[in-house]
């Protein structure tokens, strides 16, 4: 798949318009897990408008986002970046075609750092 | 059968005429056989008593006779509205066409009415006498020894199986229990001509419109048609044409008349009802509604006084003309 | 099949402020089109009832156009506004009827717009002139 | 049937080089009316004109078509023309056939062929031409200005030079408005009160001038030239024109404890107030929600120390009634409330603030006497956030936010920053931005200064949260370009709260029939050509009612305000455009379809007695067209179901007639 189809399914999948965003970096600003990513919420949007998909696919930053929604909450376009970063981990799995996870598999990984939140979204994506 | 009797009506009508509440009652009058009932005004508790009938034909909407019947009555009158009829005498009230306060509006449930020329499909010719009686009619002819039973549901209205509303919108005293907005199929009809060709569409509505004969039933009935004088009467309007002349002028009455509806148009089927020669002509109505409720969003005309119609409205973000055509070939 | 060199009829009803003033902008900078189209002029698109497009189809008309200023830069604040609704109501039950949608258009045209114009009345009557004589819509009498 | 007269221009070879205008002339002559038809090198000339006036004149014509260029450019000399030979000028219509036809088309078969055609269709529109006559009305010739701010103030002082008189109404005890409020104005740094309050003192001394100061319009009816406008004179409780403004009652008042809403509530002030020391009238007002006397019948203190005696307890609303020619609305503007934006804690925390409030702190007449002092603990602030476009640039949640770009927070966030830094060198002060827009004669040139000689810290991101923890502000924001996320410990925030319109402002367009767009900001009648006046003839707009826009662009916009509405209080009578709809009260059936299409507000409906051929009356509500407000676009008529609204000049019959010629 080149870039653009990728392109085309984050945006598909997530339902986002990157176009809409008028670069305030108020996501980055606001993005309780900043320092733990390698590209930031502002980065996430402005990198999939231009589709460099492949560079975020392979980022840990993708695992790096809380999902706790405050970019969405406080963008003032509305151009919801966590979306994007959900789209993206979707499109990642798919690409790992039967491969990837299932909700078995979990348990073993838990560790106790970790957010609930991000616990019951991952049961939520791999139990189905 | 209806869930409401005849006599329940007469007593109310009754009971309001005797309290001067009251001075006199709109309704639905008897006609020589069951199936010819007639708008009537009734003056009296007599009058009621012998004249007055609710039955499964009492399809006529009442709403359009206040425009004329209101403004003379010393004091109010009483008229019984169906549910489909609340949205018409809502839809006269926003366009200013009698005075809400000359009215008592007492709403009537209603389990849709009876189309006569479905019972002549199903019984024949001949038919002397209608009765029904848990929600199935029995009809005597003169050519069958026993009475014919027929369900109600096999000889409803069109508009009836496909009734939008249950719900009253407008009233000042409710019998029985109101209904809810009903999901209907209603726009069935207007997709599958839709999804024709040009051609057979072009042939469908040739072969419907050219039954025409200009009685101008569906103009007189219709409760949106409320004009002083319309312009196909009007020698001055440039488009005068009483009888149509030829097989342009039988569309253009049509679209005309279902143009200047367009959006006060409450859906009420009354032009269908009345028209003697079974043209569908809410098809041209439903037809203008799908399409405002598809470009402008959701709309019923009536559902609340004073709604702007969508045709005196606008958004600066409207469709283009030339995107209507673009959406439905990628839709289809 | 009489394709012979149909010369479509095309009634044009184009508003004072902006579209008949392109059409005089086209003549200024000699862009040619067929002389089929007859510009009616009209204060404004809103003014056009869907009486006259009928009326036209009825007389002979092959093709209906109606131009109005852009949306937003109508000289009378919202008129065109009011215009798109109505001839989309209108192209829409024409259609539904089974005339063919082609023979009715509506386009936005400024007073600068020479260009366009005239490039919108050669597509539009070439599109015409492929669909032949108006028989659907016409009234045999007047002919 | 009318005597027509046809008369075909060759100009030059314009026309006749691709159109046989003989037999253009030839042609028209046996069309229906026409009694007279030639041809002429030049019609447009002096002698082409004549020529004309003689064959009217020799023909008895009742109307005339000429065959030439396109309206646009020679309607008016001909009309002209015929009304110089006695006949009515709108009997003239014109065939367009060089621009649209000669112009356009190479051969001459064809051309002519059009040419006639575009003849037929005129000479048929001519036929059912009625003779027209532009109304008249008649002009008040007083101005109503609705606020007193400065764009009110700038209009009013205008029109009053221009001699005209002028009545200001504004809600508020004083005139002044938000300029009032303000430290100093950027990029000149002059003081806001000084230059506005001498013309405050102006409209208070201008013999042309009347100030209805805490008052509001109520009602209006009429039309350009000719407004009927209700005034509510709210009860002030004190005698405006017996009170000396000496401030006795304002210092023995013993309720001392209401929010100053002058200072944005960052003090307080007495029962009895007058909001500040430079206000015009310089009267006190009693706050009815607040006086012990008003409420209980219990104090009285400040009759007894009035010695004017300008008290009155009694005092009622007034309601004056006045005739106007023109209105201009001026109702100006409020920042947004930041009640919804948890994530600057601006609700929970004293020391996040609006920059409105920022400039009170900053004022020497402020609650701080012009100290910069945090509003929690009153002491000096050492490290200041500003945070642009708060609310602005929003299209997430209509509700929380503009869609809009507030125009003015960018240049006043600067000014404020550099302020901070000239009188507080020791400040950090850090300004979040998401563009900086600075178009404006020097504005460019002042943020720069900022940034570069006074040190201000420029930081392209945005604020994402403010957490007050102990006595500071934890901000957290994003540094765009260093592509890190900052966390900086505030003493104060500061957020350029967007602006939305006056809340007054919506029912006043509904008074005005005037249009607004879905902001609330008036809507002008032309964006580009007609930026002052509303689409509603005879009402303006001045200043920030139509959109956001700082002090210059306000006084300018007052001003084409003002020159507008002197222009049309100059004329003694309206003469409309006699091209206008009319209503058929015999077919109309009331149904107010029409009157909301239009954009002017000019149909009225009224219930009218008919008498019918019976010999019975009938009383029906009809459309009534205001000619003086009508601007003739027809929209009203393709409304109307039954056709009893036409247009004339372009009536129904007229328009079918041109399309029966042009498909013959």
């Amino acid at each position: 798949m080149n870039n653009k189809n990728l392109r085309e399914e984050v945006l598909r999948i997530s339902g986002v318009n990157p176009k809409k965003c008028m670069r305030c970096g108020k996501c980055s600003a606001t993005c309780p897990a900043y320092d733990e990513m390698e590209y930031h919420p502002h980065q996430f949007v402005y990198m999939v408008e231009s589709g460099d998909i492949s560079s975020l696919l392979d980022s840990e930053s993708l695992y790096r986002c809380l999902s706790c929604f405050a970019c969405i909450d406080r963008c003032p376009r509305n151009v919801e970046p966590a979306k994007l970063v959900e789209a993206i981990r979707l499109s990642k799995i798919r690409k790992q075609g039967a491969n990837h996870m299932t909700a078995n598999d979990v348990p073993a990984l838990l560790d106790e750092d970790m957010p609930q939140q991000a616990i019951v979204s991952a049961f939520r994506k791999y139990s189905k | 059968m209806q869930v409401i009797t005849r006599e329940q009506l007469i007593e109310k009508a009754v009971s309001l005429l005797a309290a001067n509440t009251v001075s006199c009652v709109l309704g639905w009058s008897r006609g020589e056989f069951d199936y010819d009932v007639s708008p009537a005004v009734f003056r009296s508790e007599e009058e009621v008593r012998r004249n007055f009938v609710w039955n499964d034909f009492c399809g006529a909407n009442m709403s359009k006779y206040l425009i004329s019947k209101a403004s003379g009555v010393d004091g109010k009158i009483l008229v019984f509205l169906k549910p489909c009829d609340t949205y018409s005498f809502n839809q006269l009230l926003t366009e200013h066409k009698f005075d809400r306060e000359k009215v008592y509006v007492v709403a009537v449930p209603c389990d849709g009415m009876a189309d006569f020329r479905l019972i002549k499909k199903v019984c024949g010719e001949g038919i002397i006498s209608i009765d029904s009686e848990d929600a199935i009619l029995k009809v005597k002819t003169l050519y069958s020894d026993s009475p014919i039973s027929v369900p109600l549901t096999d000889v409803l209205a069109e508009r009836c199986k496909n009734c939008k509303s249950k719900k009253h919108v407008a009233y000042d005293e409710l019998l029985g229990e109101d209904g809810n907005v009903l999901e209907s199929g209603r726009f069935d009809e207007v997709k599958k001509l839709e999804a024709m060709t040009a051609e057979e569409r072009f042939e469908f509505w040739q072969n419907e419109l050219s039954r025409c004969i200009r009685c101008n039933a569906c103009r007189d009935v219709c409760p949106a048609c409320t004009c002083e004088k319309c312009v196909f009467n009007n020698p001055s309007s440039g488009v005068e044409n009483k009888a149509a002349a030829n097989s342009f002028e039988e569309k253009l009455f049509h679209i005309i008349r279902a143009f200047h509806v367009a959006g006060r148009c409450t859906d009420c089927g009354e032009c269908s009802r009345v028209c003697p020669q079974n043209i569908p002509l809410h098809l041209l109505n439903r037809k203008f509604i799908k399409d405002i409720n598809e470009f402008y969003g959701e709309y019923q005309a009536g559902e609340e006084i004073g709604l702007r119609a969508p045709l005196t409205d606008y958004t600066t973000e409207d469709i283009e003309p030339c995107e209507i055509f673009h959406r439905r070939d990628t839709d289809a | 099949m009489q394709m012979k060199e149909h010369k479509p009829l095309i009634v044009a009803f184009c508003c004072n402020w902006c579209s008949y003033a392109g059409a005089d902008l086209a003549g200024n900078n000699r862009l040619n089109y067929p002389a089929e189209v007859k510009v009616i002029r009209v204060p404004c698109s809103c003014r056009v009832n869907p009486m006259f497009v009928l009326r036209a189809f009825q007389r002979g008309a092959d093709g209906v156009i109606i131009c109005g200023c852009h949306p937003g830069d109508c000289h009378y604040v919202s008129g065109n506004y009011y215009t798109r609704r109505r001839m989309a109501m209108l192209f829409s039950m024409l259609d539904y009827l089974g005339i063919e949608k082609e023979r009715t258009r509506i386009e936005w045209v400024s007073a600068a717009e020479g260009a366009k114009f005239a490039a919108t009345m050669n597509d539009f009557v070439e599109t015409v002139a492929k669909l032949g004589e108006n028989k659907r819509l016409e009234d045999l009498r007047c002919k | 049937m009318q005597r027509i007269g046809v008369f075909v221009c060759w100009c030059g070879s314009n026309i006749a080089g691709t159109v046989d205008v003989k037999a253009v002339a030839e042609a028209l002559k046996n069309e229906p009316g026409v009694v007279f038809s030639t041809n002429y090198q030049y019609m447009c000339s002096q002698a082409g004109q004549d020529m004309i006036k003689a064959a009217i004149a020799g023909h008895k014509l009742g109307g005339i078509v000429v065959c030439s260029c396109s309206p646009r450019m020679h309607e008016a000399t001909f009309r002209k023309t015929a009304s110089q030979a006695g006949i009515n000028p709108y009997m003239v219509e014109i065939a367009n056939i060089r621009e649209q036809c000669s112009w356009v088309h190479k051969d001459m078969a064809t051309g002519t062929e059009k040419a006639i055609i575009l003849g037929k269709a005129a000479v048929a529109k001519v036929n059912l031409n009625t003779p027209l006559t532009p109304g008249e009305s008649p002009v008040t010739k007083r101005a109503l200005v609705i606020g007193g701010g400065i764009a009110g103030i700038q209009t009013a002082l205008d029109i009053a030079d221009a001699g005209f008189p002028v009545d200001i109404v504004e809600t508020k005890p004083t005139i002044g408005g938000k300029m009032a409020q303000l430290d100093k104005t950027f990029p000149t740094l002059d003081c806001a009160a000084c230059i506005l309050t001498p013309k405050m003192v102006e409209v208070a001394q201008h013999e042309n001038i009347r100030i209805f100061s805490y008052s509001e319009v109520s009602e209006i009816k009429g039309f350009v030239g000719n407004f009927d406008v209700t005034i509510k004179r709210k009860a002030r409780y004190v005698k405006e024109d017996i009170c000396t403004g000496c401030g006795a009652c304002v210092e023995k008042c013993p309720m001392k404890k209401i929010p100053n809403e002058f200072n944005l509530g960052m003090d307080n002030r007495s029962a009895v107030y007058i909001p500040f020391a430079q206000a015009v009238p310089k009267v006190a007002t009693i706050d009815p929600n607040a006086c012990n006397m008003l409420k209980n019948g219990r104090c009285g203190i400040c009759a007894k120390v009035c010695t004017a005696g300008a008290i009155d307890y009694t005092q009622k609303d007034e309601y004056i009634e006045e005739k106007y020619g023109a209105i201009v609305a001026a109702t100006g503007f409020n920042p947004i409330s930041m009640d919804k934006f948890d994530e600057f804690a601006y609700s929970q925390s004293k020391d996040v603030i609006t920059s409105l409030e920022f400039e009170r702190l900053t004022n020497a007449a402020g609650p701080t006497a012009g100290k910069l002092l945090r509003p929690s603990d009153g002491k000096h602030p050492h490290t200041i956030v500003f945070v642009q476009c708060v609310g602005s640039r929003c299209s997430a949640c209509t509700e929380k936010g503009k869609e809009y770009c507030s125009k003015i927070c960018c240049m006043y966030t600067a000014k404020h920053a550099m302020l901070t830094r000239d009188k507080y060198p020791d400040t950090e002060v850090y300004v979040f931005y998401i563009d900086v827009r600075t178009p404006g004669k020097n504005f460019d040139e002042f943020y720069r200064r900022a940034v570069e000689e006074y040190g201000v810290n420029y930081i392209k991101g945005m604020v994402g949260k403010v957490t007050p923890e102990g006595s500071k502000l934890k901000v957290q924001a994003s540094d765009l370009i260093a592509n890190k996320q900052l966390h900086i410990d505030a003493d104060l925030v500061v957020l350029a709260a967007a602006i939305e319109p006056d809340k007054s402002a919506r029912p006043l367009a509904t008074m005005l029939t005037a249009s607004m767009d879905t902001n609330d900001f008036f809507t002008e009648a032309h964006p580009k050509l007609r930026p002052v006046e509303s689409p509603t003839a005879g009402v303006f707009l001045s200043g920030t009612c139509q959109g956001p826009k700082d002090i210059p662009e306000t006084v300018s916009q007052a001003g084409a305000a003002a020159s507008k509405v002197i222009g049309l209080l100059a004329k003694d009578k309206l003469t409309g455009n006699p091209c206008i709809a009319k209503s058929d009260e015999w077919m109309c059936n009331g149904c107010s379809s029409c009157g909301k299409v239009c954009a002017y507000g000019a149909i009225t409906y009224e219930e009218k007695e008919f008498r019918l051929p019976d010999r019975t009356t009938k009383i029906r509500r009809v459309a009534s067209v205001n000619p003086a407000v009508c601007q003739g676009c027809g929209a009203c008529t393709v409304t109307c179901p039954s056709g009893a609204m036409d247009l004339n000049g372009f009536t129904t019959t007229q328009i079918m007639a041109e399309v029966d010629a042009i498909c013959k």
